[in-house]
């Protein structure tokens, strides 16, 4: 369980966030939706830890993990995607998912030098465990390839064989959809539902409407940074503040 | 893997490529290690321009004892692992018979343990008198000692009653040696060095050290460096206003220093080789000849004026060519025969090696001059 | 003599080396501001100014201000073609690669220069004489009134060309987002093109009038590049005062170094003192932070 | 597996090579030339993983591979320590003075990082310039016994060569284990996306500083070699034009490329010698050859080899075929 309270962000005298509260709960998919500009992403990055709050915290599954730095969180269950792909381009398929189990990891720069036993132990693991999460999202045909040479598609899907194989208890994704045709669409969305099934919790940014009214089951609204309104997404549809907030912008 | 094979096999081939080499028979091969470019080739480029201008003539004039000499050439850049990898191939790939150079002090100290062991006569350009002491077996040298540079400053201080002096020297093999030198002789002639500080090779203005010269009880500054610094801080000492005499080393015995500091230059004394006042000298100085004949020559061939540093280069030449024929061409000959070195003139004075030294040179190797109106006046 | 007179004069040297650096470092950043690139050949095109000056001074014997001009526009000429034949045709360019590229174009210009012009070092008559000038009991030479002048102006023209001209407007978009600049239609490899003009003929102008002080060689560039970059960095690579003051405290501290602490290290010193500047504030004693965008 | 069984393979023909080379090569000089590709080979590595594979520049690198000679050199030459403890007490001292340092250095990025690191170096090199009761100055330090095992020396050039390759080999093998190993995908993930690799649980500062740390431990065990292979040192060995030197080998071998590192050390070694006969010409040759493989042959030798061929095979194909 993710839950945001009174979270404020200011870079200078701009105010991307005011007085945030949120909770995503265990097992659901949660989706941010709102106007450019609302903070989602911002929002994002202060949960995961790239930018530090002005005030307000973040916790997980009770625990405050505001100061936390980024690197120590996936060890805490908590992973990302990004929304312009962010892959290891210089890397094949499969080492970029086998990267994912790094926090899963521990050995040292001395037994990786030496081939301890352990550590051959250890990566004969990962292997194994980042071929099961290429499948899992469908793309072991490609995982000999560079990652830099993907069709944007398959980089998508990559990036999130890759966040699971963190064995993350919560997955934000940063629109998902952004760039997808639509049977690639439709393929994400099955493969998110794959996810939540696997009770995982899912918060995602996404602008595509129709994927979020779908497959969500709790939605957040925001927009210039403060909180809109929340609930299902039928509540949502149905709150006129979110509609004059779209239609003004649009 | 074909890739790694393909790139393993073009590495080889440069290799093996770059060590093919024809020699002519019936020549003897000489090597040489100038710092032709890098910092120090204010020495590396005359040495190299008089070493190839007087092995020519030689040739010219039907070679040694009938067989021509062959002059190989490479430059070190001032650094010590070129020189030892350029002082490896001379000896096991060119298989010369001998070596001159290196230029620099820390240049000679890096090869002379390669001349040792492959038994190559060595003959250093540099200054540094650790190198011939003590003395090692294969290595020679023709530049003067610093000591004896810094002797000639230190009568001419004791002559004007002088002992409290400031020092400036140059942060690099040069200055250090130099600075060196005049740390350990200042008790010796009862001198007292007051303010001792240093500047780097391209440092553009050394005014603070000066300032702080000023302040001092300094009677007069000696500075050690070769150009341009000297040349900054003649015009630095003129521009603070200071009235104390000011010394320079043998390092800026060439018009060049005089055209660099200009104005600021009148009235500087300096030890130097016989080089640069040799039309003034007398006409029985036994050095005349040869520097006469030098000072020429390189006018003509390099449209700029012979310097000392070419001079040590020509030295190491004429040596080596007494030394091949009279005793012969092979190293351990050549070794010998040098050894027994005796009263030869050369550029930079009168040589007499024995088993005990191996730099040959006495202090008479130095006159004092003074620059007057922009030209050079033997101090009497 | 008093030690406030030594200090005195400490400060007033400082300040007149560092005005040199000051000078090179501006060449630095203005490169930089509009192009994010930091051009490693900058000290060599200093160097190239002061030697076509040399060239056109002693062998053409032109007069003075034809043959700065001259050497600026031989200088310029350099340092476009540079950017055309390296730069330019660059595809990936990553920050790494354009360290490379140009450590590769200084060591390439230093190369050319030492085989046009020889290994000696040269000198260069001052503009207007060298009878010092008394400032207290500090004196300095006319030459260095010269730079402080041209560093001023420097500054002016700067200021003027990159708030109130169109090119220099969108030099500054360049800098700040090469796609949405592209998209506006600015030209951007214009642009870059023009930075590396504007930057080669400052550069060879700090060249020319430095070289009566500092004289000038083949090699002179690389501590002079090396000490204005310097500057530039303490100055936040801001194209204006940030740069000034990063080079005069620069010259200061290395001259109080010198006469106070020790003349051996006051190369030390002052690299001491610029690590502990980017530990602390790696923006620069006088730029703004920035912030990472994700 | 199979990728496993050929990295394997490599390295055993490679060690062969290197074995067999001083039987096949030509005596005497070419050896020496070897020995020094060996050590250059073993900085160009070092340089590469901070380099290649962290993504980060160092223009520092001569300092401490110059620390790592001074330290063995002051303590075997002055203080008679026995050559191996200096040599152990000069990679660990290195090492953890990086690591030290790392922590700000590493903070920075790009052109700051380049600065910084280029000041370290230039800070090292002066201090052995100017501390002359230790170091000698700048005309360096002599007496520096050979390295030896119990009354064997490694005295001769062929001595030299096998010791100093066996260590280049070690650092080959240990390069390469750790680059295929969860810390070597950490380093690569940090070169290019430096934000993703943290959200992945990348400790990247940490390991930045550690590879840094790594890279100038090996960088001094390459010092120290060379200082007990020479028995002199001077500064004019480690200054900034060194550090280029080193990032040009990398470079030009290909960035992120163990072997490519050995290619890089290789060339650049022989090429000086192959341009003695241009003389004064060596430096723009140089400088030149650093643009064009930046532009050029961005991958370096170790992957331009293949891409020139199959770019000459498609040009060469084209030109048979009428233009189309």
């Amino acid at each position: 369980m993710l839950e945001v309270r009174k979270l404020t962000q200011r870079f200078g005298g701009i105010t991307a966030l005011e007085d945030v509260s949120f909770t995503a709960r265990k097992g659901l998919i949660t989706g941010v939706i709102g106007p450019n500009g609302a903070g989602k992403t911002t929002l994002f990055n202060v949960i995961t830890g790239i930018y530090s709050q002005t005030s307000g915290s973040v916790h997980l599954d009770n625990a405050d993990i505001s100061r936390i730095p980024a690197e120590m969180l996936a060890a805490r269950g908590l992973v990302r995607t990004f929304q312009n792909i962010e892959l290891f381009g210089n890397m094949t398929v499969l080492e970029n998912v086998m990267l994912g189990l790094h926090s899963r990891s521990s050995s040292g720069i001395l037994s990786c030098m030496l081939k301890m036993p352990w550590h051959v132990k250890e990566e004969k693991y990962i292997r194994q465990q980042a071929s099961e999460w290429l499948d899992f999202s469908g793309i072991t045909d490609l995982s000999a390839q560079k990652a830099a040479n993907l069709p944007f598609g398959k980089g998508r899907l990559l990036e999130i064989a890759r966040a699971m194989a963190v064995h993350p208890s919560i997955l934000l994704m940063d629109e998902p959809a952004a760039g997808l045709n639509n049977s690639e669409t439709h393929e994400l969305a099955v493969l998110i539902r794959k996810i939540r099934d696997k009770g995982v919790t899912v918060v995602m940014v996404e602008h595509d409407m129709e994927l979020v009214m779908d497959i969500c089951d709790r939605i957040l609204v925001l927009n210039l940074g403060r909180m809109l309104a929340e609930g299902t997404p039928r509540e949502i549809q149905e709150n006129p503040a979110v509609v004059a907030a779209y239609l003004g912008e649009g | 893997m074909k890739r790694f094979l393909a790139a393993a096999c073009f590495t080889v081939l440069t290799v093996l490529s770059a060590t093919i080499c024809i020699a002519a028979p019936g020549t003897i091969k000489i090597g040489a290690l100038f710092s032709v470019t890098g910092p120090p080739s204010f020495l590396g480029e005359p040495e190299r321009n008089t070493a190839k201008m007087e092995v020519d003539e030689i040739n010219a004039k039907g070679g040694i004892n009938g067989k021509k000499i062959e002059l190989i050439v490479y430059d070190t850049t001032g650094d010590a692992t070129k020189a030892v990898q350029a002082a490896n191939r001379l000896i096991k790939e060119d298989k010369v018979v001998a070596i001159i150079g290196p230029s620099t002090t820390g240049e000679s100290m890096a090869v002379l343990p390669v001349a040792e062991k492959e038994q190559i006569p060595l003959i250093s350009c540099a200054a540094g008198s650790k190198i011939t002491d003590p003395v090692k077996k294969w290595v020679f040298k023709t530049a003067q000692n610093d000591g004896l540079a810094v002797a000639k400053i230190y009568e001419y201080l004791n002559k004007k009653k002088i002992s409290k002096i400031a020092i400036i020297t140059v942060s690099d093999g040069f200055g250090s040696s130099g600075r060196e030198q005049l740390k350990v002789n200042a008790a010796k002639f009862g001198i007292q060095i007051v303010e001792d500080s240093t500047f780097g090779p391209k440092d553009t203005d050394m005014t603070a050290q000066l300032t702080k010269i000023r302040g001092s009880q300094a009677q007069a500054i000696i500075c050690w460096g070769t150009n341009p610094g000297p040349a900054m801080i003649a015009k630095n000492v003129k521009q603070l206003g200071i009235k104390l005499p000011l010394f320079m080393s043998h390092g800026v015995s060439s018009k060049k220093f005089i055209e660099l500091a200009g104005d600021a230059a009148d009235g500087i004394i300096l030890p130097s080789g016989r080089v640069i006042v040799s039309d003034v000298l007398p006409s029985s100085d036994k050095q005349k000849k040869s520097l006469i004949a030098f000072v020429k020559d390189y006018q003509k061939h390099y449209k700029t004026e012979g310097d000392h540093f070419g001079g040590h280069a020509w030295d190491a030449v004429m040596l080596l060519k007494n030394a091949i024929e009279k005793g012969g061409e092979t190293p351990s000959q050549i070794r010998d025969q040098l050894e027994k070195t005796q009263n030869i003139a050369g550029i930079g004075g009168i040589f007499n090696f024995s088993p005990t030294d191996h730099a040959g040179l006495s202090k008479d190797a130095f006159v004092l001059v003074q620059i007057k109106d922009k030209d050079w006046a033997l101090v009497k | 003599m008093e030690l406030s007179d030594q200090i005195a004069q400490y400060l007033v040297s400082g300040l007149s080396t560092g005005a040199i650096y000051a000078l090179i470092g501006l060449g630095f950043a203005i490169i930089y501001n509009s192009t994010e690139i930091i051009n490693f050949a900058q000290g060599e095109l200093v160097m190239l100014g002061g030697m076509f000056a040399l060239f056109f001074i002693n062998f053409l014997h032109l007069p003075l201000p034809l043959a700065v001009l001259s050497a600026v526009a031989s200088t310029t000429a350099a340092g476009v073609l540079f950017e055309r034949l390296t730069i330019r045709p660059l595809k990936a360019a990553t920050p790494l690669s354009l360290i490379i590229i140009t450590i590769g174009g200084s060591i390439l210009i230093r190369g050319i220069a030492m085989l046009v012009w020889g290994k000696d070092t040269h000198a260069i008559p001052a503009f207007s004489g060298t009878e010092p000038i008394l400032i207290g009991t500090a004196t300095i030479l006319p030459q260095h009134l010269w730079i402080f002048a041209l560093t001023l102006l420097a500054i002016a023209m700067n200021k003027l060309f990159f708030n109130y001209t169109i090119t220099g407007k969108a030099m500054r978009a360049c800098a700040v987002n090469k796609r949405a600049a592209g998209l506006v239609g600015i030209d951007v490899r214009k642009m870059v093109l023009y930075s590396f003009a504007i930057s080669a003929s400052l550069g060879s102008l700090a060249g020319i009038i430095v070289a009566p002080l500092t004289m000038t060689s083949y090699d002179v560039g690389i501590m002079l590049g090396l000490k204005g970059f310097c500057a530039a960095i303490i100055g936040g690579l801001s194209a204006g005062a940030g740069t000034v003051l990063g080079g005069l405290l620069l010259g200061v501290l290395e001259s109080l170094g010198a006469g106070l602490i020790s003349s051996g290290y006051k190369d030390a010193i002052a690299f001491i003192i610029l690590l502990l500047i980017l530990f602390i504030r790696p923006q620069g004693l006088f730029g703004k932070a920035e912030t990472e965008r994700v | 597996m199979r990728f496993l069984n050929s990295e394997i393979l490599k390295f055993i023909l490679l060690a062969l090579f290197i074995l067999i080379l001083p039987h096949v090569a030509h005596e005497g000089y070419l050896l020496n030339v070897l020995v020094f590709v060996g050590i250059h080979s073993i900085l160009a590595l070092a340089l590469n993983l901070l380099l290649g594979y962290a993504g980060q520049i160092s223009l520092g690198h001569a300092g401490f591979f110059g620390l790592g000679a001074y330290i063995s050199g002051i303590l075997t030459a002055t203080y008679s320590l026995n050559p191996w403890i200096a040599m152990l007490i000069a990679a660990s001292v290195v090492t953890l003075l990086s690591f030290a340092v790392g922590f700000p250095v590493l903070k920075l990025k790009g052109h700051y990082l380049a600065m910084a690191t280029l000041g370290l170096g230039v800070i090292i090199y002066i201090v052995f310039n100017e501390a002359v009761d230790y170091t000698g100055g700048p005309s360096g330090l002599s007496g520096i016994p050979n390295l030896s095992i119990g009354t064997f020396s490694f005295d001769t050039d062929i001595r030299n060569y096998y010791l100093i390759w066996t260590f280049a080999l070690i650092a080959i093998a240990l390069s390469l284990n750790l680059v295929h190993s969860r810390i070597g995908r950490a380093l690569r993930a940090i070169h290019d996306s430096e934000v993703a690799a943290r959200v992945m649980g990348v400790n990247a500062r940490l390991m930045k500083v550690q590879i840094f740390a790594l890279s100038a431990g090996l960088s001094a065990i390459a010092g120290s070699l060379y200082a007990h292979t020479m028995t002199f040192v001077s500064p004019a060995s480690f200054g900034f034009n060194f550090s280029v030197e080193l990032v040009t080998m990398v470079i030009i071998g290909g960035l992120a490329s163990i072997y490519g590192s050995l290619l890089g050390a290789a060339l650049l070694t022989v090429l000086p010698e192959l341009l003695r006969a241009f003389q004064d010409y060596d430096i723009i040759v140089y400088g030149l050859l650093l643009i064009i493989m930046t532009m050029f042959m961005p991958g370096g030798l170790a992957k331009g080899f293949p891409q020139a061929a199959s770019y000459l095979r498609t040009r060469f194909g084209k030109r048979s075929s009428p233009d189309a």
